[in-house]
């Protein structure tokens, strides 16, 4: 590739300090997107571990290394690790907190302590999480249903369920920092239609936060506090209503769904845009199916819960609203597709990851639509057909979301560029490993296999043998990564300011950026995506590279400076 | 896209406040942030309490005559005073914000102290109810003793009338804390009429703690009052 | 802006005024209504304490909305909950 | 292991419903994911960085083009709703004369009562082409009656009644699973449902029939526990007389009128407090901690006799 020398800055965000403290104690919201980095990284492996165990024990019908009461922690375990304290937080915690401040053009979040302690909240609930795992683990599935969880299970859910609360803090602290940052720190001229997608996917999500977190938190005190004393409102015992504490926590847990993908979504449209050299399709529509969805969302928590005794009228409702969903998701596909056409698209290891979202976001979505029918759904929820779409959802969207994430922005967080080959070989392999894992479990649910079974009829076995063997080639796959971006921190920082020649702030300043972000405050004045070098880089992609960073950028400030800035464009944006 | 010439570099800003954060570029800025946190925050707070009114209503509407019943064993002349109470410190806390915003020291520090009296009264009755609640076994578990109507519905009522208040108490008890900080900041001369976001927020806080029990009076204590038995 | 302290005491006193309503209220039986009229009661005071004591009738557009969407979300959790409920039969 | 089946077995007149929506939604899937997959792989190739296709006319925006991909799938998923919504409330609503199954769920195995007094664990033996309304309980936590040849699946809650039905269409064993989490053993708690000719099954009902009937079960129990001081003809205004209750309509002490159904009856020993006769005082206790599920479905079933119905008959 062609690297473009600037000259290295000394005071980059990586050499404000070097000591421990000077992590543990930093106000830089790019440092704790770090911390959190390595947070949620470890709990992805404590989770993965779980899911290996999982695949291995169900190669074969019969219980072989695990008993059932373990073989029902591990599959709890697995789905707390990876839900609570890695999915949720993934995406907002690591590339949000790094990038919103950037991709705004505002030095920090508008409340940097608060910042710095919902890490802290979050390893306080990772730690009371761990505890539990390290001393005998629950067995209660991570959806917590009482009255199993309240009155019948022998292991102890209680510190779990103080874990989740704490980590619930961390979440909305999250949210509502990004929400205050999106809404009073905008740059100059940056107005809300001038705005990178990921930004508003990162606006969409911290509403999620807000608005859902506090239900699932007093639901899971509720359940705390019946677990302790023995009685409570969800013991059916006094009359009181299990089908209450679905209804809580589905009011928070669907729209955790979107908490996961929306972001990831953003993310996508990033790189799309980016290695398309094309502005992104229908810009308003994309960024309208993105508030869409995260409203929506809030409204068909009770697809859940069609055969729980939850009344029929219910069911009806909370069905139609479901298919609603399709539609912003359609529109965010279709567009995605449509940007790429026409386009000058260079096959980078971002935009590798973001194809496999695409195409396994779409597996997912139209399942879904398997789910939110009324009568299909009693034949496959509880079964493997839930699980295969959710993972589709979770890790063939969500993680894909992630990896193209990281990929993009890793030359702008470290300032060094990883292995290309190797990047796009793991690229390849997660692909593989993933349709390979999960696909069968499409027809396992079809055929009727429940979720959550230890043993299984025998019939069940060759399509779990292929799914094992799927999830096999996807934990290596996993581990690849980690290998070569680790291996790229040994390099010197010369990736250059902006070596994919994107659009957005972020890119605008020095690679790794300084620990205020901009030497001066940058003044928007144009929409997002402006790729106009469509036209002469057709020719050969040597040549874009050499078409020269500001054109591209968007940095010709002769050129632009030409315009007169709309008056909104005088002072910062505070709507 | 991108001006790198306009704008200016608070670092080198020579009229710097010292109050100002370095990531706002002025004090409106930092107000309207820290402003619209709070009502974030408060956005949580509606919904965290929205869960339990949410039992509330699934409950109630389902055996209307035990809560009914089971409402009788509060005390409303109790239940009032403390409205009265958490009204009266509103109005106090209002007026606290009121002398912040005109930068008046001792004002401020006067009707917080009031205020702060007012919640640890409010506090110290709702004491008094819970230990009449656990002296007649109204507190729900092993130990219920409950010998009216529907007993199991009516321990409904209680876990209800205990969760409700017991969270809108222990905000009490987390504003005070707060009130004592904030107090003592205040005599610090931490803030001015310029500067004084913390107050104002905090006043916001005490609001949000007060509509609570707005509501939680009538939809605990007067449920049916005509039917009581005196 | 600095609210005059003459608006404080003008919405406490009305404050105090619908405490002794709807403690009075409650003392007549009026059956199924008992309930809905302690409610409005209850959203009107709440209505005069966040318009006044917190100060949104002053503000921007914004706080009105997330002032708004707070208490829009909790009608969603409660209408769709209890779509469930009101309709078990 | 090469007992490799991938499509499921269907045996029941809903099952050929729920598999024509199955294949409807597996049919657009393919179309929305093709269009999807082909339009990703042609821009890829066609538009790779370097290539001579022309881009002229490239857009950013089409607003018929986003309508149309907008308003054409909102189209297919109304339809599909409403199908499958009409076939959602059919599976809810049993045919009248469906014959009657009690199960009650508990950790962890399935216990199911034949109104004609047969017992079962862990299996269900329904006769061919007749409807069988399954009504459920549990005793502990939330179980799920799962049978996938069926097609079917419902929650069965503790100290609630839930019920589904299926009509069988083709003799065979099948699957029974607990669909919903319920701890250790919930892959345990598996059976088979044993669908007979008709005559196979009566002679089997014949050849296992315990003791009594439900209903003969229920006159003891109804003795046992002293209901009659009470529910008789000459027992004064202490509680409503029995006879010929069932299926009649009753009149509540609030005015409303009931129909009493098995709902009904099951609620007054269970929950007295919730509907009481018009006239009548309150003064039965409930019965939810003296009777296990099992008996509450025979008592049921003798009162329903009471009413003149006949065994596991279900006037509705």
């Amino acid at each position: 590739m062609t690297t473009i020398k600037e000259p290295l800055r000394p005071d980059d965000y990586l050499n404000a300090g070097y000591g421990v403290k000077s992590w543990l104690l930093t106000l830089d919201h790019k440092r704790i997107a770090i911390l959190y980095l390595i947070s949620i990284t470890f709990f992805f492996f404590v989770g993965g571990f779980f899911a290996v165990l999982l695949r291995i024990e169900l190669m074969t019908p019969a219980g072989d290394i695990v008993t059932a009461e373990t073989y029902n922690k591990l599959f709890t375990m697995h789905g707390i690790a990876m839900i609570f304290f890695f999915l949720i937080p993934s995406i907002p915690a690591v590339l949000g907190n790094f990038l919103v401040p950037m991709m705004i053009g505002a030095r920090d979040l508008a409340f940097p302590r608060l910042n710095l302690f919902s890490w802290y909240l979050y390893n306080v609930g990772g730690l009371f999480t761990l505890y539990t795992m390290t001393t005998g683990g629950i067995d209660t599935g991570w959806t917590f249903y009482a009255p199993y969880s309240s009155s019948y299970t022998l292991s102890d859910p209680v510190p779990v369920v103080v874990g989740i609360f704490v980590l619930g803090f961390s979440s909305i602290l999250t949210g509502l920092n990004f929400l205050v940052t999106i809404h009073k720190m905008r740059a100059p001229g940056l107005t809300w239609f001038r705005l990178p997608l990921f930004i508003w996917a990162s606006y969409a999500t911290s509403v999620i936060q807000v608005l859902g977190t506090p239900v699932v938190a007093i639901a899971l005190v509720l359940l705390g506090f019946e677990r302790l004393t023995g009685v409570g409102i969800f013991d059916p015992k006094i009359d009181g209503d299990p089908i209450l504490f679905q209804h809580l926590f589905w009011f928070y847990s669907h729209p955790a769904v979107y908490i996961m993908i929306l972001p990831s979504m953003g993310v996508v449209s990033e790189v799309v845009s980016c290695y398309a050299r094309k502005k992104i399709f229908g810009y308003n529509a994309m960024a309208f199916a993105i508030l869409g969805i995260a409203v929506l969302g809030f409204l068909v928590w009770g697809h859940h819960m069609f055969i729980s005794g939850q009344s029929v009228y219910a069911g009806l409702v909370f069905s139609a609203l479901s298919f609603l969903v399709a539609i912003p998701s359609a529109i965010k596909v279709f567009n995605w597709t449509a940007t790429l056409y026409k386009g000058q698209i260079e096959f980078r290891t971002p935009i590798l990851y973001a194809f496999g979202f695409i195409g396994l976001f779409t597996i997912g979505g139209l399942t879904g639509l398997f789910l939110a029918s009324l009568a299909t759904d009693v034949h496959l929820t509880d079964t493997y057909f839930v699980v295969a779409h959710f993972h589709y959802i979770m890790v063939g969207g969500a993680v894909m979301g992630y990896l193209a994430g990281i990929h993009f922005w890793w030359p702008k967080i470290t300032g060094r560029m990883y292995n290309e080959a190797w990047a796009k070989f793991s690229a390849l392999i997660l692909f593989v490993g993933f349709n390979l894992t999960f696909f069968p479990q499409f027809i396992l649910g079809y055929m009727g296999m429940p979720r959550r079974y230890y043993v299984y009829p025998e019939e069940f076995q060759v399509l779990n043998v292929m799914s094992t063997a799927g999830a096999s080639i996807l934990g290596l796959g996993y581990l690849i990564p980690m290998i070569y971006l680790t291996w790229s921190l040994r390099k010197p920082k010369t990736a250059g300011n902006n070596p994919w020649k994107a659009t957005g702030l972020e890119w605008t300043t020095v690679s790794p950026p300084l620990t205020h972000n901009f030497d001066s405050v940058p003044t928007v004045t144009t929409e997002p995506y402006l790729y106009d070098d469509t036209d002469d880089a057709s020719g050969s992609a040597g040549s874009a590279g050499s078409a020269g960073l500001a054109g591209l950028a968007g940095l010709d400030s002769s050129a632009r400076a030409a315009l007169p800035p709309h008056p909104k464009e005088v002072k910062r944006g505070r709507s | 896209m991108v001006d790198l010439n306009s704008g200016h570099n608070p670092d080198h800003n020579p009229d710097h406040n010292p109050e100002l954060a370095h990531q706002f570029e002025d004090m409106d800025q930092q107000k309207e942030a820290a402003a619209l946190g709070m009502w974030t925050f408060l956005i949580t707070e509606v919904l965290f309490f929205g869960g339990l009114f949410t039992a509330y209503i699934v409950f109630r509407t389902q055996f209307s005559e035990a809560f009914a019943k089971a409402s009788h064993h509060l005390d409303i002349v109790l239940g009032g005073i403390n409205t009265f109470i958490l009204l009266g410190s509103s109005l106090t806390m209002a007026l606290a914000v009121h002398a912040a915003q005109e930068g008046r020291k001792e004002k401020t520090i006067r009707f917080l102290g009031v205020t702060g009296i007012l919640g640890a009264a409010f506090l110290v009755i709702k004491g008094f109810e819970y230990a009449h609640k656990f002296e007649h076994n109204l507190f729900p578990g092993a130990s219920f003793g409950y010998d009216g109507f529907e007993p199991d519905h009516a321990q409904l009522f209680f876990i209800l009338y205990f969760a409700l208040t017991g969270v809108h108490a222990a905000h009490m008890i987390v504003g005070l804390l707060l009130l004592v900080v904030i107090a003592w900041m205040t005599a610090r001369g931490r803030f001015s009429a310029t500067y004084h976001s913390p107050v104002e927020n905090f006043g916001l806080y005490w609001h949000f703690v007060d509509i609570v029990w707005i509501f939680l009076y009538p939809l605990l204590y007067l449920i049916d009052v005509t039917g009581r038995t005196q | 802006m600095i609210v005059p302290t003459r608006v404080y005491y003008r919405v406490s006193l009305a404050l105090l005024a619908l405490f002794i309503l709807t403690v009075a209220a409650s003392f007549i039986h009026f059956g199924d209504w008992n309930v809905y009229i302690a409610v409005t009661i209850a959203v009107v005071k709440a209505t005069l304490v966040v318009l006044y004591f917190m100060h949104v009738r002053y503000q921007t557009r914004l706080t009105w909305i997330f002032a708004g969407a707070g208490f829009l979300w909790l009608l969603i959790l409660f209408a769709l909950t209890m779509s469930d409920y009101a309709t078990r039969s | 292991m090469w007992n490799f089946p991938l499509l499921p077995e269907a045996a029941s007149t809903v099952a050929t419903e729920i598999d024509a929506i199955w294949w409807v939604l597996v049919a657009v899937s393919i179309f929305f994911g093709a269009i999807i997959v082909v339009g990703l792989v042609y821009s890829a190739v066609r538009y790779r960085r370097g290539s001579k296709a022309s881009r002229a006319g490239a857009m950013n925006d089409n607003l018929l083009l986003e309508l149309s991909w907008s308003i054409i799938p909102l189209t297919i998923a109304m339809a599909i709703y409403v199908w499958s919504s009409k076939v959602f409330i059919d599976m809810h609503v049993a045919p009248p004369g469906a014959m009657e199954v009690y199960v009650v769920a508990k950790q962890w195995m399935w216990k199911i009562q034949h109104p004609e007094g047969n017992k079962e664990i862990n299996e269900l033996h329904v006769p061919v082409g007749k409807p069988v309304k399954l009504i459920m309980t549990s005793q502990d936590v939330i179980h799920s009656f799962s049978i996938p040849a069926f097609r079917i699946k419902q929650d069965v809650l503790p100290a609630r009644y839930t019920t589904q039905w299926f009509e069988a269409t083709k003799p065979g064993e099948y699957h029974l699973f607990c669909a919903e989490y319920c701890g250790t053993s919930h892959s345990g708690m598996v059976g088979r449902v044993v669908v007979m000719e008709e005559a196979d099954y009566q002679n089997w009902l014949a050849g296992r029939r315990g003791a009594d009937m439900m209903a003969g079960s229920g006159e003891k129990l109804f003795a046992e526990f002293g209901c009659q001081t009470c529910h008789r003809q000459d027992s004064g205004q202490r509680g409503p007389a029995l006879d010929g209750l069932f299926g009649s309509i009753v009149t509540l002490s609030g005015g409303d009128k009931v129909a009493a159904d098995a709902d009904y009856l099951r609620e007054s020993i269970l929950n007295p407090g919730a509907k009481v006769v018009k006239g009548y005082q309150l003064l039965m206790p409930t019965y939810r901690n003296q009777l296990t599920p099992e008996q509450v479905n025979e008592l049921v079933e003798y009162v329903k006799q009471l009413g003149g119905i006949k065994i596991g008959e279900n006037k509705r």
